[in-house]
C-alpha cells in the first residue's frame, strides 16, 4: 500500500515536472543557484583559512640552546623532540651558525673574520611536518621552550600575531556573513518554492474540496519539493565542478605559488551532502508553502 | 437540515430546510439568491455564521477540519465553475474522487471511463479540461461528481451548458443516481427543467427561503 | 497625457502590492537578498583586496649608496627624491647603519668591535606616502635604482611575489566567482519575477483579449516590477547595513590589527546605486517574464 | 466573411458564413460542435488553419500581432467562463475595457457605472469577481462587452447562468446594442431563446455548417 501510493507519488511528480516545467524549472533553478552561491562562498572561506593557516605553520621555529650547551648534548635534545613525531628537527651548531651569518652578512661578512671565538650559540631548527594553525604554533613554541639547555625559542610572533588578528577577524566576520547568506539563500529557496505553490493554489483547493485529506493534497507537493530539491542540488554541484574546471587552473598556481595550498576542491562527500540537503529543503520549503494555503 | 446565515449583508437569512434520506430537490431562485451558497454550506466550503447543519444527525457546523474531507468523501459536488484540476488529464480529473479514497489504480481507471462513457466524454479521456468545450467541461465536472456513488449529491447549475438532448441525458444520471438511494439536491434558474419533471421544489430570494413545494 | 497615463499605472501598482502582497512580497524579499548576497560577496572580495594591497605597499625600500659616496651626496640625493613627492626618505649614514646591524646582532653585537673600518654603505629609507600595490612598488623600486650612486635596492621581493602570486589568484578566482555569483542571483531574481508574472498569466490573457496592447499590458508590469526592484534592494541595504552594524564591531578590530585596513564598509554612492540597479532589475526582469506571456 | 477548420480532429470543417452589419444572429449547436471556437477565430484568439476571414473587408487571419489589440477594441466579447480580472474589482473590470481605449478615469467611471446599473449590479461595483455569484459574474462579463459600444458584439452563452426575467432583460440589451447598428452573434444551445425571438439562426454540429434560416 505504502510502497503503492509512493510510486503514484513519484509519477504525478514526474508528470508534473514534465507538464509544467517552469514552475519546477524555476525552483530547481532557485534552488541551484542558491546552492552555488551558498557553496562558493564556502568553500572561499575556507580557502581564506587555509590561506591563513598554511602561512601561520610555515615559519620555522629556531630553539638557541644555552652556550655552556655541547653538541652531544644539543644532538641528544634534538633526537628527543624529534620523538614527538610531529615535527622535524635539525641541530644546527654554532660554527654552522657563524657560517650562516657571515653568508647572511654577504659583502659584510669578512667583518666577523676579526672574531677571536665564536659568540654564537648552537640552535635547533624546528619544522612542523603537518601545517600548524597559530595558536597550536605557539603551544608547541611554548613546550619546547621547556626543554633543558633552550634558552630561547624563536619564530615570527609578529607575524603569527598579525594572522591571528586576521583569523580572528575572517572568523568574526565570515562566521556571520555565512550564516547571513546561508539564511538568505534559504529564503530565496523558501520565497520561490511558495511562489510555485500559490500559482498552483487553485489546484489545492479543488483537491479539498473533492475530498483529498491534508496528507494526500501535501504528499505530491512534498514529492516534487524534494525532487526539485535533489534536482536543483545537482545543478549547484554542477556549477560548483564547472567553475572549479574553468577558474581553478588559473588560480591554483597563484594558489600554491602564494601559500602551498591547494584550491578549494568540492568533495564527492560534500557533493552527496549538498544533494541531500537540497532535498531537505525542497522537502520542507515545500510544507511550509502549502500548509498556507491547506488552511484556507 | 437547518442552516443560516452568513455573509455581510445576510446571503442566506433564516433559513430551515429538512431535505430527507433519498429526496430529490429543485433548488431555484433568481441569480444571487444565495443558492450556490446554500450548497457550499452543505459540503462545509463555508461555515454557517450562526444557526447548524446537520447531516445524518452530525452538526457539520462543529465538524473539526480533520474531519471535513471524510464528510465531502460522501458528497458529490458539481460546481457552477466546474473547478477542474488543470494539470491532469479528464480522467485523471473523473479518477481524483476515488484516488482520495485509496482505490486501486485499475479500479480507477475503469469506473472514471464507465462514468465518462455515460457524459459521452470518453472520446476526450486524455485531453486536458482547458481544451475542451464548456459543455464538455461541464460532464466532466459531473463524471466527477458520480464516480464515487456519494451518498448526497449537490449540483450547482449541471446544465447551465449543455443543450437540451445533452441535459436530459445528463439528467438521468441523476435520477438513477437518487433512484439508487442518493440524496440528490440541483440548484438550478432554468423553469423548462422544474415544468418537465416535477419533483419537491425549494424557492430562494435575496437569501430567503419562499416557496417549498 | 503621460503624467496622468504615468499616474494611474503607479496607482494600479500600489493597489496591485496591497491586494496580493504575496506575489509582490516574495519578489521584493528575492531581490533584496539576491543584492545583499552580491553585495557580500562583493566586499568580501574588495576587503581581501586590500588587505593584499596594503600588505604590498607595507615594506619599504632600502637603496645602499656607493662605499664612496660621502654623506653630502647622499643627503642631496635624498632631498631629490624626496622631491618626488610620494615617497618619505630617510639618509641613514653608515655608523647609524653599524650600531643599527650591533643592535640587530643582540648578544652577537660585541663581535662587530673587532673591526678596524666600517664595512657597511650609507642608506636611504624609502617608505611609499600611501600603501603602492605591488606592481607599483616594483616600478619605483627599479627607477630608484637608476639614481646616481646608487648601488642596489632592497625590498620584500619574494615576499612581494608571494603577494603577488596571490592577487593574480584572487583576481582570477575572485573575478570568475563574482560574474558567477552575479549572474546567479540575477537569474535567480528573474526567475522570481517569471513565476510570479506565471501566476498571473490569465490576467495578461485576459487583458489582451479586451484589446490592450502588448505595451498597455506590460506597462503595469514594468512599473510594479521597478517598484519592486527599488523596494528589494532597500531590503538588500539593509541587510548589508545590518550585517555591518552587528558583525564589523568585532571584525574590524581585528582588520585594523592585520593589516591597518578600515573594514569594508557601504557608502552611502553605493546604496544609491543599488537602488538603480534594483530598479533597472526589476524592470527588465518583468519585461522580459511578462514577453514570455505576451506571445501566446 | 468565410472560415475553416482548425484542430486535429477538424473542429471546425469547411465552414462559409456571410454576416451583414448591423445583423443579429443566433449560433447554436450541440456541446462541442464548435460554437465557441468559431466565435474565438472572430476575435482573433485563435488562427483558421486555412481559409480566410474577413471583417470590413480585412482578412483578420493575415492581421499582424500588433493590429489584433486594434480590431478587439471594436469587438465586445461575453466569453463562456466570463474572464474576468481577479485582481479587480467590477466596476475596474468593466471600465478596463474603455482603459484600452485611453478613456478619461471619470469617463471610464461613469460610463462602467451605467452599464453595470443596466445589467442590474451597481451595488456590487466595488466587489472582487471571485465573490459574486455565477450569474453576476456573467453579467459583468457582459457589462464589459458593451461598455465601449463595440462595432461587434460576440456572446458565448451570455445567460447560461440566468434566470428567466434576467435572460430578458440582458437580452433586451443585446437587442438595443443592435437597434444601434451593432452587429450581434450570439451562441446558445437554449431553444426557448431562439422560439422566443425569432432572427437568423445559424446551426453547427461536430464543425459543420448544418443549418442556416
Ligand atoms: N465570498 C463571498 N463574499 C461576499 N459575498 C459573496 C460571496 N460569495 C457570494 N456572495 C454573494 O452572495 C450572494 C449569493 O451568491 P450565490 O452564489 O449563492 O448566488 P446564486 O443563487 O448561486 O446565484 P447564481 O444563480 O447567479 O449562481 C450574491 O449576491 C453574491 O454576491
Ligand atoms: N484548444 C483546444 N485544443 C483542442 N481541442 C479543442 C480546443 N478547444 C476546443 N477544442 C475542441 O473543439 C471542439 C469544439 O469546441 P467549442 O468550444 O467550439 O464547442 P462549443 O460549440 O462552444 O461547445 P459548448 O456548447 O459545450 O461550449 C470540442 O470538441 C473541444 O474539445
Ligand atoms: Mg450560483
Ligand atoms: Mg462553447
Amino acid at each position: 500500500m505504502i510502497a503503492h501510493v509512493a510510486w503514484r507519488l513519484s509519477r504525478r511528480a514526474a508528470v508534473n515536472l514534465w507538464r509544467a516545467p517552469l514552475l519546477s524549472l524555476v525552483s530547481v533553478l532557485t534552488i541551484g543557484l542558491s546552492l552555488f552561491i551558498g557553496a562558493t562562498f564556502v568553500l572561499g572561506l575556507f580557502t581564506a583559512r587555509r590561506l591563513l593557516t598554511s602561512w601561520g605553520a610555515q615559519p620555522s621555529m629556531t630553539l638557541y640552546l644555552n652556550a655552556a650547551t655541547t653538541d652531544a648534548q644539543g644532538l641528544t635534545l634534538a633526537q628527543q623532540i624529534r620523538g614527538r613525531g610531529d615535527v622535524d628537527v635539525r641541530y644546527v651548531d654554532a660554527a654552522v651558525a657563524l657560517q650562516r651569518l657571515r653568508a647572511d652578512l654577504g659583502e659584510l661578512g669578512p667583518a666577523l673574520d676579526g672574531l677571536t671565538q665564536n659568540p654564537l650559540p648552537a640552535s635547533l631548527e624546528i619544522r612542523p611536518r603537518a601545517p600548524l594553525a597559530a595558536t597550536s604554533l605557539r603551544v608547541l613554541a611554548a613546550e619546547l621552550e621547556q626543554s633543558p639547555g633552550v634558552r630561547d625559542v624563536e619564530y615570527g610572533r609578529e607575524w603569527l600575531d598579525k594572522l591571528e588578528a586576521l583569523g580572528r577577524g575572517l572568523r568574526a566576520f565570515g562566521a556571520g556573513a555565512l550564516l547571513a547568506v546561508i539564511g538568505a539563500a534559504l529564503m530565496v529557496v523558501a520565497n520561490t518554492i511558495r511562489l510555485a505553490v500559490y500559482a498552483r493554489r487553485d489546484e489545492i483547493e479543488i483537491m479539498k474540496l473533492v475530498g483529498a485529506t491534508d496528507g494526500y493534497v501535501r504528499a505530491p507537493f512534498l514529492m516534487e519539493g524534494a525532487l526539485q530539491g535533489v534536482l536543483g542540488a545537482g545543478v549547484g554541484v554542477g556549477a560548483v565542478l564547472a567553475a572549479q574546471h574553468l577558474l581553478l587552473p588559473h588560480a591554483s598556481q597563484a594558489f600554491a605559488a602564494a601559500a602551498g595550498v591547494g584550491a578549494p576542491h568540492l568533495l564527492p562527500a560534500h557533493a552527496a551532502a549538498l544533494l541531500a540537503a537540497g532535498a531537505l529543503v525542497g522537502f520542507v520549503g515545500s510544507w511550509i508553502a502549502v500548509a498556507r494555503f491547506l488552511k484556507t | 437540515m437547518k442552516k443560516t446565515y452568513p455573509g455581510d449583508p445576510p446571503v442566506l437569512d433564516d433559513i430551515t430546510l429538512r431535505v430527507d434520506k433519498g429526496e430529490f430537490i429543485w433548488l431555484t431562485g433568481p441569480s444571487g439568491a444565495g443558492k450556490s451558497t446554500l450548497l457550499r454550506l452543505l459540503f462545509c466550503a463555508e461555515k454557517p455564521t450562526s444557526g447548524q447543519i446537520l447531516i445524518g444527525g452530525k452538526n457539520i457546523g462543529r465538524i473539526n477540519q480533520a474531519g471535513v474531507p471524510y464528510l465531502r468523501r460522501n458528497i458529490g459536488v458539481v460546481f457552477q465553475d466546474f473547478k477542474l484540476l488543470d494539470n491532469r488529464t479528464v480522467l485523471e480529473n473523473v479518477g481524483y474522487a476515488l484516488e482520495v479514497l485509496g482505490a486501486s489504480d485499475t479500479d480507477i481507471r475503469e469506473r472514471a471511463r464507465r462514468r465518462l462513457d455515460q457524459v459521452g466524454l470518453s472520446h476526450k479521456a486524455m485531453s486536458l479540461p482547458r481544451r475542451l468545450s464548456g459543455g464538455e467541461q461541464q460532464r466532466v465536472a459531473i463524471a466527477r461528481a458520480l464516480v464515487n456513488e456519494p451518498t448526497i449529491l449537490l449540483a450547482d447549475e449541471p446544465t447551465g451548458n449543455l443543450d437540451p438532448s445533452l441535459t436530459d441525458s445528463i439528467l438521468q444520471l441523476l435520477f438513477d443516481a437518487n433512484a439508487r438511494g442518493t440524496t440528490v439536491v440541483v440548484a438550478t434558474h432554468d423553469r423548462t427543467l422544474l415544468q418537465r419533471w416535477h419533483r419537491r421544489t425549494v424557492g430562494l430570494e435575496r437569501g430567503k427561503l419562499v416557496f417549498d413545494a
